[in-house]
């Protein structure tokens, strides 16, 4: 993976790598180059098969992470493209043209973590949720157990006991 | 043969035998076919169970006239369609009114219930029964094109259009039934009458897994139970029509009962062991198969 | 609203313009109301008899519980032999499974089959998840109660429930109908706006008419 | 006839004057991007859905089809009636919590989940699961792969009215779902490989009656051969029904039996191996002329592949040795930052997972890629234009999809 990323990096500015394992790496780039980026990938590498297409949010540092995983069969080899967004109106280019494919992940990524892709296709139809009104569900400032709190009523009697105190309590009363 | 008062309560007698009938017999065929699965199946009394579950019912609703006509057109199609044909041949008490009814009445009263069903069906505005009723219609047309012909070809033969008479020239041996006298008029038959039974391949107006139930999709409580009574009698009487035209009718109950589940059996045999056309193919094979087998039986008459 | 659900003005194919409002149009909004049991206690009761032995479950598979429902059906269990069927559409059904945890999308539509079931009708929650949230307790999309939305006549607890759990809870929804006592129809008829408060509080973006045969 | 909708269906919209998060989304500026200016109002065309509340449909989910005729016009699969929100809701559960809801996420074949969030944990937290539990890992995968397989024969024979065969699979799968029972004591959820190995080794005499199962299996596969394969009906409606063409593989990331069955030998078992699979002996089941008929054949002939794997497996497998790796106290384990990706070839295609941890004792991100997500809706959409209504359901079944983990 050594050896493409130096190929990758002579044609475009890229950021760290991160390698996982023999055969999976993760890049760093800016939203700019990703287009070229995934082209060269595509056309030139043979990444053919865009495997996922996903955002972690880190919110302690205000930004969205797209990951863009690409497997090239023949080699049997995987590569992940990092991206940052700064939260605040996250927008992204669509690559709903390279792959169909991804304009259902970008449906999903639209619905489920705020981010838009202009001109993806369908891509303000309702895809999972049906007549939400709060905060995408899938970022982090979202809190489930508040919203089903507030929203659902609970049966009566549920008790919930914190792992660590419940096993000191039943496996070893002694203290050990 | 002429007109007494005596014959109602008879035929409604008739009526009843087969009814009950028909409820222990398509139970029974559910059984038979649940065998092929590898299961026990319903058991043998469920259908009164459900008819009486069915009339029990609340509440129903409506969509307007036709649909309320619907079920009753069909139950009259198929209890008219019983009582013109001779039930039991040779019997004063089973003989029905056959003598006012002949063949071309029969064949009129099998195309009547479907025609009703259709009214009341459209009128209950589900697509999936719009959809049933036209692949329904279609498919019936094809279907009960090489029927006609056979039938057309055995009054030919006998020169008679009364069942009665036929099932007359039929008596005497085995050999004198039509299946052997004009083997292809029956064959063609036969087919038609897998397309009428509504199992596999010919299921396409119920369809479940394409347009969940077809026709009768709005139909609930006291019409289904309608519906489901004129679904044990309505085979039947078919059934009846084919043993007297084909299979030497019937001179006995014990006859009748054997003959009747012998030919339902066979639309079950097939019924599980294929799966269902599409309504091209379905038509397409009417016509190609059934046909030319019904012309053969004309021409060779 | 979406705009075939507005009220417009339609040109059918032969030329004649006429109005269309689909809600009203479309869609029935009385009320449902209780029918009592309007036989002698004696028909009453062998009515009862006949509910309970010939259940029709709508074919709604709701949540995970219906992957058990084809065991159910088949030959290591064989539900048929109690009188258990299917029916692909809900006009026909008298049991509504709701197998597992409803989601809030999924309830909708479990609204309007169960409103179009005909009385008399139950309901069986299948599955922890439709008694207290099971394993879904904290999250944003499912229930946690089911008998806050539709009256529940019987919970069968496990997660998921085996057939045999099925098919025992099948007897004790007999027992309950021969004794009477499946009244759910009559009860959502009865407490129709507080299950109707219930569900339009999950129910963000409410776009049909209040009940629907 | 005027459009008439399907009154068991009812599509949504939102009543104005909600509050509404500026970052959700308005949906009621939604444009439809349709390729086809379809008038309803004309009296050509019907709308029809299809699902949730339908046999024909494989699970909860629904096609929205503009049909004209009987030829559908344009369909749209529309998902969301199972979300959960298992992907936040692991976010808030410590590693070892995720463990018993992950098999959740896909019914008909749950252990994939849990081997892929398995390895994933274990990869991150740099943990190498013993050698014994991967064989364990293995046997389990490739019986839950039978499982999931004789599940779609019967769906698929189904979609064609064809019952008998539902009844005869459903009977050696539930054999099959006996032998899982006694191995981890349930018939569904086995939640049996955690991080760090599997739970127990097997049962005494499993590997006996392990054989009489696929014994049976085989049996009454030969029986589904002459009977479906082999029925002129069967026939004359899969073959030649939803074509995929071999091009669209890539663009549209078709992956398992479906990609197979157009000629192209994708199996993660193989590219990628995992597990003990390099082992193993065994070839990719490929099919040339990527139709219903030829996906199911190809699913039919990987079934009987995977019996013989189940052999294999049970014949060399070490009797002897450790089943779980030494992990750290489930109640204080905190993992690494750090990303990854697991996959596997479950019988539907390939399936991941891709973990992202922050150093706490909690995941940041799973993201979980089934494959009926790329299946069930891109290539769907396309396959289903001018397909006849009553092949819809026979497509549909024939993509092997299960909507829970579209939306998880």
């Amino acid at each position: 993976m050594r050896e493409l990323y130096a190929k990758l990096n002579r044609l475009f500015p890229l950021g760290e790598l991160t390698e996982r394992r023999s055969n999976l790496a993760f890049i760093t780039l800016t939203a700019e180059y990703l287009r070229p980026v995934l082209l060269h990938l595509r056309d030139r590498e043979g990444f053919s098969h865009l495997v996922l297409l996903t955002a972690v949010d880190w919110l302690e540092e205000g930004q969205f992470q797209l990951s863009y995983l690409l497997s090239d069969r023949a080699n049997g080899r995987d590569i992940g493209l990092r991206l940052m967004l700064p939260r605040d109106g996250a927008s992204m280019e669509s690559i709903h043209d390279l792959w169909p494919t991804a304009a259902t992940y970008q449906r999903e990524l639209r619905e489920m973590f705020g981010i838009d892709f202009p001109g993806s296709p369908r891509i303000n139809e309702e895809f999972i949720l049906e007549g939400w009104t709060d905060i995408p569900p899938y970022r982090r400032d979202f809190d489930t157990l508040k919203f089903a709190q507030e929203n659902f009523v609970a049966r009566p009697g549920r008790e919930t006991w914190d792992p660590a105190r419940h096993m000191k309590d039943q496996l070893y009363p002694d203290g050990a | 043969m002429h007109f007494e008062w005596m014959m109602i309560p008879y035929s409604l007698l008739t009526l009843f035998i087969v009814v009950n009938y028909g409820l222990l017999l398509t139970a029974l065929m559910q059984k038979i076919g649940a065998r092929v699965g590898r299961r026990y199946g319903i058991p043998i009394w469920q259908n009164y169970i459900d008819l009486v579950k069915n009339y029990g019912l609340r509440s129903s609703i409506t969509h307007g006239v036709m649909f309320y006509l619907g079920p009753v057109f069909r139950l009259s199609g198929g209890v008219g369609l019983l009582l013109f044909v001779p039930t039991i041949y040779g019997s004063v008490m089973f003989s029905n009114l056959s003598f006012a009814g002949d063949l071309i009445l029969a064949l009129y009263f099998v195309f009547f219930g479907a025609l009703g069903m259709a009214l009341g069906a459209g009128e209950s505005g589900h697509p999936h029964a719009a959809i049933g009723v036209s692949r329904g219609l279609s498919q019936m047309t094809a279907a009960e094109l090489p029927f006609a012909l056979a039938v057309f070809a055995v009054a030919l033969q006998y020169q008679t259009l009364s069942i009665t008479e036929i099932v007359a020239a039929q008596q005497g041996a085995v050999l004198h039934w039509t299946l052997f006298t004009n083997p292809f008029a029956v064959a063609a038959a036969m087919l038609s009458f897998l397309g009428s039974m509504m199992r596999p391949p010919f299921d396409l107006v119920l369809a479940p897994q394409e347009i969940p139930i077809g026709p009768p999709t709005e139909y609930h409580s006291s019409y289904l139970a309608l519906m489901q009574t004129n679904r044990v009698i309505f085979p039947i009487a078919k059934i009846v029509i084919y043993m007297n035209l084909f299979f030497g009718g019937a001179a006995s109950w014990p006859v009748f009962f054997l003959k009747v589940f012998l030919i339902y059996l066979f639309s079950l045999f097939v019924g599980v062991a294929f799966p269902r056309f599409r309504v091209e193919q379905s038509i397409r094979w009417f016509l190609v198969w059934a046909l030319p087998l019904g012309i053969v039986a004309i021409v060779l008459v | 609203m979406k705009a075939e659900l507005e009220k417009r003005i339609v040109k059918g194919p032969d030329g004649i313009e006429f109005e269309v409002d689909p809600l009203q149009d479309y869609y029935c909004q009385e009320a449902p109301t209780v029918m009592p049991a309007a036989y002698s206690k004696i028909v009453e009761g062998f009515f009862n008899w006949a509910r309970a032995e010939s259940l029709w479950i709508l074919g709604f598979g709701t949540g995970c519980g219906a992957i058990e429902m084809r065991p159910l059906m088949t030959p290591r269990f064989d539900a048929y032999r109690y009188g258990v069927q299917w029916r692909p559409t809900p006009r026909q059904a008298n049991l509504f499974i709701i197998s597992g945890y409803l989601s809030v999308k999924t309830l909708k539509r479990a609204i309007r089959s169960y409103e179009q079931m005909q009385n008399p009708k139950y309901v069986i929650g299948l599955g922890s998840c439709t008694i207290n949230g099971g394993m879904y307790w904290d999250s944003y999309n499912t229930l946690k109660r089911l008998d806050y939305y539709l009256p529940v006549d019987l919970y069968i607890a496990g997660c998921m429930p085996r057939p045999e759990a099925l098919l025992q809870g099948f007897e004790d929804l007999k027992e309950i109908i021969r004794a009477g006592k499946g009244e759910g129809a009559n009860q959502y008829a009865q407490y129709f706006d507080w299950y109707k408060m219930n569900q339009k509080q999950v129910i963000h973006d409410w776009d049909m008419p209040d009940y629907n045969w | 006839m005027a459009y008439q909708p399907d009154r068991s269906q009812y599509p949504a919209r939102r009543p104005d004057g909600l509050s509404r998060h500026p970052a959700s989304r308005d949906t009621s500026t939604a444009l439809c991007v349709g390729s086809l200016d379809i008038d309803l109002a004309s009296g050509k065309y019907l709308k029809l859905w299809q699902g949730p509340n339908h046999p024909g449909i494989t699970g909860n989910m629904s096609l929205e089809l503009t049909v004209c005729g009987d030829e559908v016009v344009e369909g749209k699969t529309h998902v969301g009636y199972l979300h959960r929100g298992f992907e936040k809701l692991m976010e808030r559960r410590t590693f070892i919590q995720c463990f018993p809801i992950v098999c959740r996420i896909c019914v008909p074949e749950p252990d994939f989940n849990e081997y892929c969030y398995a390895a994933a944990v274990e990869e991150l937290a740099g943990i190498q699961s013993p050698e014994r539990a991967d064989w364990i890992r293995t046997l389990i995968l490739e019986m839950g792969r039978i499982n999931s397989y004789l599940m779609y024969l019967g769906g698929q024979a189904g979609a064609f009215g064809l019952g008998v065969i539902g009844q005869w699979t459903t009977y050696v799968r539930d054999l099959m779902l006996d032998r899982f029972e006694e191995l981890s004591g349930a018939r569904i959820y086995h939640m049996f490989i955690l991080p760090g190995g599997v739970r127990d080794g097997l049962p005494d005499g499993f590997e006996q009656r392990m054989e009489e199962t696929l014994v049976e299996i085989e049996r009454v596969m030969s029986d589904v051969l002459d009977v479906m394969f082999r029925n002129a009906v069967f026939k004359k409606r899969a073959v030649g029904l939803g074509y995929i063409d071999p091009a669209l593989i890539e663009p549209y990331g078709v992956t398992g039996p479906p990609a197979r069955a157009a000629g192209v030998a994708k199996d993660v078992r193989k590219d990628q191996p995992y597990l003990v699979y390099p082992q193993l002996d065994f070839e990719p089941v490929t099919g040339a002329d990527s139709d219903v008929y030829t996906r199911a054949d190809v699913r039919r002939r990987d079934l009987l592949m995977s019996i013989d794997l189940v052999r294999q497996i049970l014949a060399r497998m070490p009797k002897e040795g450790p089943l779980m790796a030494k992990i750290p106290n489930v109640l204080h384990w905190k993992i690494p930052r750090g990303e990854t990706y697991i996959r596997g070839e479950c019988s539907r295609g390939e399936y991941g997972y891709y973990l992202v941890t922050d150093g706490s004792g909690y995941p940041r991100r799973v993201n979980v890629r089934g494959p009926s997500y790329t299946h069930a809706m891109a290539l769907m959409e396309r396959l289903i234009v001018n397909c006849n209504i009553a092949d819809v359901a026979g497509l549909l079944v024939s993509l092997h999809t299960y909507p829970p983990e579209i939306e998880r």
